[in-house]
C-alpha cells in the first residue's frame, strides 16, 4: 500500500482529481446564477413580504379597526385610526400607518388579525429612494407600492 | 425563586412523599417546585449545614440556593467530589426590590452521570462574588459580561473588564432600573457629538 | 517608403539585429500594443472561466457576455480617486508601480514570437530575461515598505523572500533546457531564438528530450513560476483572508491598476520564457514529422480557421439572445464583434498573411495554455502557509531542479562516458 | 490561567513605563472589517515576524442587547428576535427557544410537530455547516467551494421560504408546536434534498479533503485537548473533534430525537482537520436523521392547546439544545407576568471563542484565520 501512496503523492493525483472536480463544473448546464430582472425567483404563497390590507369581493376593506395587530407587533410599528361610526355604533377604519422602516416581517401581526384583514403578500421590491417613503398609508396599504420596474 | 424572602426555606409544599424527585405531573398544567432531597443533598447538608438553604426541583430541574460566603466551597465540593466537571453556564439575576438583589446562577454538568445542577447564591448591590476561573477556564469571559452587565465585581478574576459594551460606558445595562430610552445619552454626546436618537 | 517595408519583410533578421531603429520603435509598439490586448483579454478570460468553473455566469451586463468588462474596468480604475497615504513615502510610492511595470514590459524584449518577430536577438537573451523579472521584486518591497502600514509590510517582505527562493529553482531548470541546445551543435546557445533553432534541429521539444529529465524541468519551471508572479496556490503577499490585500492594501486607481497591468504581463512573460525553451516557441507541431509542402499550408490554415469558427460561435450566440428590447444592444454588439472576428479570420487565410500569421498564433496558443493553467490553480487550490512555501521552495523544487541539471549532464555526455568506461 | 492579556484597554494609549513591546515586535489590528472574521470580530495581535506571541479578541461591535429586549417584549413577540442570535442557524436557535418555554408552561408537544421541528432543525444544520464550509474554505484560499456550498444550500433555503415564508430569519415555530402545517409536496422536496445532497458532500471530498494542500494547512493547526475543551466549556463539534463523544441529542434526547438512530462522529488529534471531518460526517448524519423524520412524519394536530396570551407559573427553567455551533442554551425566569422577568442565552460561539486565544498563540498569522474558521464562529450569538 506504501508504494501506491507514494506515487500518488509523486504524481499529483490528489492535485489533479481537484482539478478535474473544478474542470467538470464548466459545463453550461451547471450554471445556476438567475439574473434578476430578466429571470425572476418564483416566490412561494407563504413568502412573508410586503404587507396588505385585503379586501373583499366588492372592494370594502375587512379590516374592522380592533387593533389587535398594533398590540401584537414586536416593534409597535401599526398604528390603527378609527372612527366611531354612530349608527351601526361599529369602528370604522380612518387611517391605518404601518412603519415599514421598523418592520422585520415576523408575521405576528397577520397571526393576530381575528379577521384575516391584514397579509404579508409576496412582494419583494421594496426598496425606495427616501426613508419618509416607507411610513405606509392606507392606501398604499391597499394596492402596494408602485416602485419602477426594472427590465434589464 | 423571586419572592422567597432570604434566610427561611420556601413556604411548605402542601405534604407530598417528595422521596425521589417526582417528575412534572404531566396531567398538571403548571409544574410547581418540590424540595428535592437525594444523597448528594445529603452530603453538601451535613458538610455545609446552614450554608445550603434550600434544595428544590422545578419542573425535573434540581437548583441549590446556597449562602454567598460558602458557595465558592459548594461549587469547588461539586467539581471535586461529585462529579460536576463542567460549568455550562454562569450568569446573574437582578430582583430590585429584595435586600440582597443580585442571585448568581453557576450552571454546572457532569458528562459521567448525565445530570445538571444549578447553584445559586443571593449577592447585596456593590459586594463582589469569588472567581470561578481557577478551576474553570471557560468562566473569565462569562464573569465578564456579568461584571459588564449587571456590575457585579469578581474577586481574584485575572482582567475584569467590559467585554460587550464600549470600555468607557457608564451604567450596566441589564439591571432592571437602567432604563434603555436614556441610556446612551452620554456616550452619544461624547464620542459622537449628537443628540442619541431614542 | 514602401520599398524599405517590403525590402524588410523579407529581410530573415529581427529589427534590433538589423540596426534598423525605425523598425525597432515599430516592433516595440507592437509588441507593448499586444501585450497590452492580451492583459485586457486575459482579465475578460480570467473571470469568465473562473466564474463557470465556480458554477456562475461571470460577467453578462457590460456588453455581450460581459465583452466590454475589461474597457469598463480600465475606465473605473482611471477614473477612481488615486489617494496617497498621509504619511507615506512620497517619491518611493509613486515610484513602486513604475518599477514594477517597467520590468514587467522590459522583458518582452527578447520574446520570440517568430523567426524574426522578436524586438532583437540578445546573445544572452534567457539571462537578460530572468535578470529582468526578478527586478520586480524591488518594486513589490518599495510598495511594501512607501504604504507605512503594518499589512502592506508584511505583505513585501513575504513576497521578497518568495521570488528570491523561487528564483534559484527556475533558473536551474532554465540551466538544463540551455545545456540541452548544445546536443546538436556542440556549442549550446542562450539566445531564444537559437534555442527554438535547436529544437527545430533536434526534431523534438526539450519538453520530451530525455524523457523525465525534460518533463519535470517543465513541471518544476511551472510550478516556480506561478510562485514567481504571487499567484494561485503561492498568492500569500496578496492573500485577502490574512494581510486584506497585501503589499496593494494602499494603492488604488490608477497605481493599483498598473499593479494590475504589471502582474498580468509578467505572468505573459514568465509563460513565454516556458513555451520557448521547452514547448518549441513558434513551431507549429511536428514540423519535421509531419514536413513538407502542403502538411505546411495545411498547418497554415489552422490560425484563419479558428478565427472563423470563434465568429461563428460568436453568431450561435447572437442567435440565443433573447429577444427583449433592453437586450438589441448587446445582441447587436455580439453581431458586431463576431463580424470582426469573421474578417481576422479570412484575412489570416490570404496567403501572403498567412504564412507570418502562423508563427505568432502557435506561440500565443501554448501560452494561452499556460494562462489557463494559472487561472485552473487558481479555482482549484488553497493556499500554502508561508512557511511551507519556504519549505517546497528550498526543499523540493531546488534539490529536484539541481537534480535535473545534473541528469540532463550525464545523459548529454552518455557516449563519452561509455566509451570511457568500456575502453 | 496564564495573564494572557498583555495590553491595557485596546483603546487607551500605551503608557510608556509599561513596553509590552520589544523592539522587533508589531502590533497588527486584525480589525472589526476584516475579510475573515467572520463577522466583526477585533482579534489583536502581538506579532514577531509572522509568529503570533500574543493574542487577545475584542467583541461588542455587534452588541444589540437582545436579553434587555426580552425584558420589554411578550413570550411570543420575542420569538422573532431569537433568530437573529445565530443568522445561519434561525430554526434550531426558535427551538431552543420554544421547547424552554414549553418545559416552564410543562406542556406537551403533539408528535407530529416534534417530528416537523426535527427535520427543519436538521435542515438548519445542514444550512449552517454549508456556510461554515463555504467561509472556512475560503479563509484558506480555495474560492471555489464556496460556491458549491452555497449553490447546495439554495434548496435548503427553498424549503424554508416553502414552509415558513422567509429564507433566513424564519421564525417558524411557536410556543407549543409549528404554526404551519407541512405544504403540499414537502416530503417529497426534502427526500430530493436527502438524495442530491449526499453526493456533493462526497465532490468536496476530492477537491477539499484529499488535497495535500488543505491537509498541510489544517493538519495539527489549532490544537485543543479534551482536558481543555471541558475546562473552557467548550461544547459542540469543536469538543467532538477533541475526542469526547457528546452529542446532546443523544445523551438528552429532546423534541424526540430518540426515535432516531445516527452515530456521533468524533475526532482523535482535537486539530482543525479533525474539526472539518466531524463536522463533514455529521452533514451525513443529519441527512440521515431527516430521511427517518420524513419517513416516519404521522398525522396529528401540530400545536398544543396553549392560551393566546401566556403567563407561565412563577420559576426558572434552563434548557439547552445541540445547535450547529455547539450547546445554546435558555435560562428563563419567569415572575408570572406575560412578558419574561429574565432571559439569559447560554452562546457556544461566545464560550468556543475563548479558546481562539489558547490555540493560537504561538502559531502564525495564517493559523489565526484558519482557527477563527474551524472554531465556526457568529458574531450575532458572541454580542447577542
Amino acid at each position: 500500500m506504501k508504494i501506491i501512496e507514494m506515487v500518488r503523492r509523486f504524481l499529483l493525483i490528489d492535485l489533479l482529481e481537484g482539478m478535474w472536480v473544478t474542470f467538470r463544473h464548466q459545463n453550461p448546464s451547471d450554471l445556476v446564477t438567475e439574473q434578476y430582472p430578466m429571470n425572476r425567483p418564483e416566490i412561494s404563497d407563504r413568502f412573508r413580504g410586503q404587507p396588505r390590507l385585503v379586501k373583499d369581493e366588492n372592494g370594502k376593506l375587512l379590516c374592522t379597526a380592533c387593533g389587535a395587530c398594533a398590540l401584537a407587533c414586536p416593534e409597535k410599528l401599526i398604528k390603527v385610526g378609527s372612527l366611531r361610526d354612530p349608527e351601526t355604533k361599529k369602528k370604522v377604519l380612518t387611517d391605518f400607518d404601518f412603519d415599514l422602516g421598523r418592520c422585520m416581517f415576523c408575521g405576528l401581526c397577520e397571526e393576530a388579525c381575528p379577521s384575516n384583514a391584514l397579509n404579508l403578500s409576496s412582494g419583494y421590491e421594496l426598496a425606495l429612494y427616501t426613508r419618509e417613503g416607507l411610513e405606509l398609508g392606507k392606501d398604499q396599504l391597499e394596492n402596494g407600492i408602485q416602485g419602477k420596474v426594472y427590465d434589464k | 425563586m423571586p419572592e422567597v424572602p432570604d434566610g427561611n426555606p420556601p413556604n411548605p409544599v402542601p405534604a407530598q412523599a417528595a422521596t425521589t424527585p417526582a417528575a412534572a405531573p404531566a396531567a398538571a398544567p403548571k409544574p410547581v417546585p418540590q424540595p428535592w432531597d437525594c444523597e448528594l443533598v445529603q452530603q453538601l447538608k451535613n458538610s455545609y449545614g446552614s450554608g445550603i438553604h434550600d434544595a428544590a426541583t422545578f419542573a425535573g430541574q434540581n437548583y441549590l440556593v446556597v449562602d454567598r460566603a460558602v458557595c465558592h466551597d459548594v461549587l469547588l465540593y461539586l467539581y471535586q467530589q461529585l462529579g460536576y466537571t463542567s460549568l455550562t453556564d454562569l450568569t446573574a439575576v437582578h430582583y430590585p426590590k429584595d435586600e440582597l438583589p443580585f442571585e448568581m446562577v453557576w450552571i454546572l454538568f457532569s458528562m459521567a452521570a448525565n445530570e445538571r445542577v444549578r447553584v445559586k447564591a443571593r449577592f447585596a448591590d456593590g459586594e463582589s462574588a469569588p472567581t470561578v476561573t481557577d478551576r474553570w477556564v471557560g468562566a473569565n469571559w462569562m464573569e465578564r459580561e456579568v461584571y459588564d452587565m449587571f456590575g457585579i465585581r469578581f474577586t481574584g478574576h485575572p482582567d475584569l473588564r467590559r467585554i460587550l459594551m464600549p470600555d468607557e460606558w457608564t451604567g450596566h445595562p441589564l439591571r432592571k432600573d437602567y432604563d434603555p430610552h436614556k441610556q446612551d445619552e452620554v456616550w452619544v454626546r461624547k464620542n459622537l457629538g449628537i443628540e442619541s436618537g431614542q | 517608403m514602401i520599398q524599405s517595408i517590403l525590402r524588410y519583410l523579407h529581410s530573415d533578421v529581427t529589427p534590433g539585429v538589423a540596426g534598423n531603429l525605425f523598425w525597432v520603435v515599430v516592433y516595440v509598439l507592437l509588441v507593448f500594443a499586444g501585450i497590452s490586448v492580451g492583459v485586457i483579454f486575459m482579465n475578460w478570460f480570467e473571470r469568465k472561466i473562473m466564474a463557470h468553473m465556480q458554477v456562475r455566469m461571470g460577467p453578462m451586463r457590460v456588453g455581450p457576455h460581459g465583452l466590454l468588462q475589461p474597457i469598463a474596468d480600465a475606465l473605473k480604475l482611471i477614473i477612481k480617486e488615486d489617494l496617497m497615504p498621509a504619511n507615506a513615502d512620497k517619491i518611493v510610492f509613486w515610484f513602486a508601480p513604475v518599477c514594477v511595470v517597467m520590468t514587467a514590459f522590459c522583458g518582452f524584449i527578447v520574446v520570440p514570437f517568430g523567426p524574426t518577430h522578436a524586438i532583437t536577438d540578445m546573445n544572452i537573451g534567457v539571462l537578460f530575461m530572468l535578470g529582468v523579472s526578478s527586478l520586480g521584486v524591488l518594486g513589490v518591497i518599495m510598495a511594501g515598505w512607501a504604504s507605512n502600514s503594518h499589512y502592506p509590510l508584511m505583505g513585501s517582505l513575504r513576497s521578497g523572500a518568495q521570488m528570491v527562493s523561487y528564483e534559484i529553482a527556475m533558473s536551474m531548470t532554465v540551466v538544463s533546457a540551455v545545456m540541452m541546445t548544445s546536443m546538436a551543435t556542440g556549442t549550446g546557445t542562450l539566445s531564444m531564438i537559437g534555442i527554438v533553432q535547436a529544437q527545430l534541429q533536434q526534431h523534438t521539444w526539450f519538453a520530451f528530450s530525455f524523457f523525465p529529465v525534460g518533463l519535470t524541468a517543465l513541471g518544476v519551471f511551472s510550478i516556480a513560476m506561478v510562485a514567481e508572479t504571487n499567484r494561485a496556490p503561492f498568492d500569500l503577499p496578496e492573500a485577502e483572508s490574512e494581510l486584506v490585500a497585501g503589499f496593494l492594501t494602499e494603492y488604488s486607481g490608477f497605481r493599483w491598476s498598473l499593479f494590475f497591468l504589471a502582474e498580468y504581463a509578467g505572468m505573459i512573460a514568465v509563460s513565454s520564457i516556458a513555451t520557448t525553451l521547452w514547448l518549441g516557441g513558434w513551431l507549429r507541431p511536428f514540423p519535421n514529422l509531419l514536413g513538407g509542402k502542403n502538411w505546411d499550408t495545411a498547418f497554415s490554415l489552422v490560425p484563419g480557421i479558428t478565427f472563423v469558427a470563434l465568429a461563428a460561435l460568436c453568431l450561435f450566440y447572437f442567435t440565443r439572445m433573447p429577444s427583449i428590447r433592453a437586450m438589441r444592444a448587446d445582441a447587436r454588439g455580439l453581431a458586431a464583434f463576431g463580424g470582426v472576428l469573421g474578417v481576422i479570420g479570412i484575412v489570416m487565410l490570404l496567403p501572403g498573411v498567412r504564412v507570418r500569421v502562423q508563427d505568432i498564433y502557435w506561440f500565443t496558443l501554448k501560452v494561452g495554455f499556460f494562462m489557463y493553467l494559472y487561472i485552473w490553480y487558481r479555482t482549484t487550490f488553497p493556499r500554502y502557509r508561508f512557511d511551507q512555501l519556504m519549505k517546497i521552495g528550498w526543499k523540493v523544487l531546488l534539490p529536484i531542479s539541481i537534480g535535473v541539471v545534473i541528469m540532463t549532464a550525464l545523459i548529454g555526455v552518455r557516449q563519452e562516458l561509455l566509451a570511457l568506461v568500456w575502453r | 490561567m496564564s495573564d494572557n492579556r498583555f495590553y491595557d484597554s485596546p483603546i487607551e494609549e500605551v503608557a510608556p513605563g509599561n513596553t509590552f513591546l520589544d523592539s522587533n515586535e508589531l502590533v497588527l489590528n486584525m480589525g472589526p472589517q476584516h475579510p475573515s472574521t467572520h463577522g466583526v470580530l477585533r482579534v489583536i495581535l502581538k506579532l514577531d515576524g509572522e509568529k503570533v506571541n500574543g493574542i487577545e479578541c475584542v467583541i461588542g461591535y455587534l452588541h444589540r442587547g437582545i436579553e434587555k429586549v426580552a425584558e420589554h417584549r411578550t413570550w411570543a413577540q420575542f420569538g422573532p428576535f431569537v433568530d437573529r442570535l445565530d443568522y445561519t442557524a434561525a430554526v434550531s436557535n426558535s427551538l431552543g427557544y420554544c421547547l424552554a418555554v414549553e418545559k416552564l408552561l410543562g406542556v406537551e408537544v403533539p408528535k407530529r410537530a416534534q417530528y416537523l421541528r426535527v427535520i427543519l432543525t436538521e435542515l438548519c444544520r445542514l444550512a449552517s455547516h454549508q456556510v461554515w464550509l463555504g467561509t472556512h474554505v475560503l479563509d484558506i484560499g480555495a474560492v471555489t467551494p464556496l460556491f458549491y456550498a452555497f449553490r447546495d444550500r439554495e434548496d435548503i433555503l427553498n424549503v424554508f421560504e416553502k414552509y415558513c415564508g422567509a429564507r433566513l430569519t424564519t421564525h417558524a415555530f411557536r410556543i407549543g408546536g409549528c404554526r404551519w402545517d407541512a405544504y403540499a409536496g414537502f416530503a417529497e422536496q426534502v427526500l430530493h434534498i436527502c438524495d442530491d445532497l449526499g453526493p456533493k458532500i462526497d465532490e468536496y471530498r476530492d477537491l477539499i479533503t484529499g488535497n495535500r494542500i488543505w491537509l498541510q494547512r489544517t493538519k495539527n493547526v489549532g490544537v485543543i485537548s479534551a482536558e481543555d475543551c471541558i475546562a473552557y466549556g467548550i461544547t459542540g463539534p469543536v469538543l467532538r473533534g477533541s475526542g469526547v463523544e457528546w452529542d446532546l441529542r443523544k445523551k438528552q434526547p429532546y423534541s424526540s430525537y430518540e426515535d432516531f438512530d445516527f452515530d456521533i462522529p468524533i475526532g482523535t488529534a482535537g486539530d482543525t482537520f479533525d474539526r472539518y471531518v466531524v463536522r463533514v460526517e455529521e452533514m451525513h448524519q443529519s441527512i440521515r436523521i431527516i430521511r427517518q423524520a420524513t419517513e416516519g412524519l404521522m398525522e396529528g394536530p401540530i400545536i398544543a392547546k396553549v392560551p393566546k396570551v401566556i403567563k407561565p407559573p412563577v420559576g426558572e427553567v434552563y434548557v439547552s439544545i445541540e445547535a450547529p455551533k455547539g450547546e445554546l442554551g435558555f435560562f428563563l425566569v419567569s415572575n408570572g407576568s406575560a412578558m419574561p422577568y429574565r432571559v439569559r442565552v447560554r452562546p457556544p460561539s461566545f464560550i468556543n471563542l475563548q479558546a481562539l486565544e489558547k490555540m493560537a498563540k504561538g502559531s502564525l498569522v495564517a493559523d489565526v484565520v484558519a482557527i477563527i474558521g474551524t472554531l465556526d464562529i457568529v458574531l450575532g450569538e458572541v454580542d447577542r
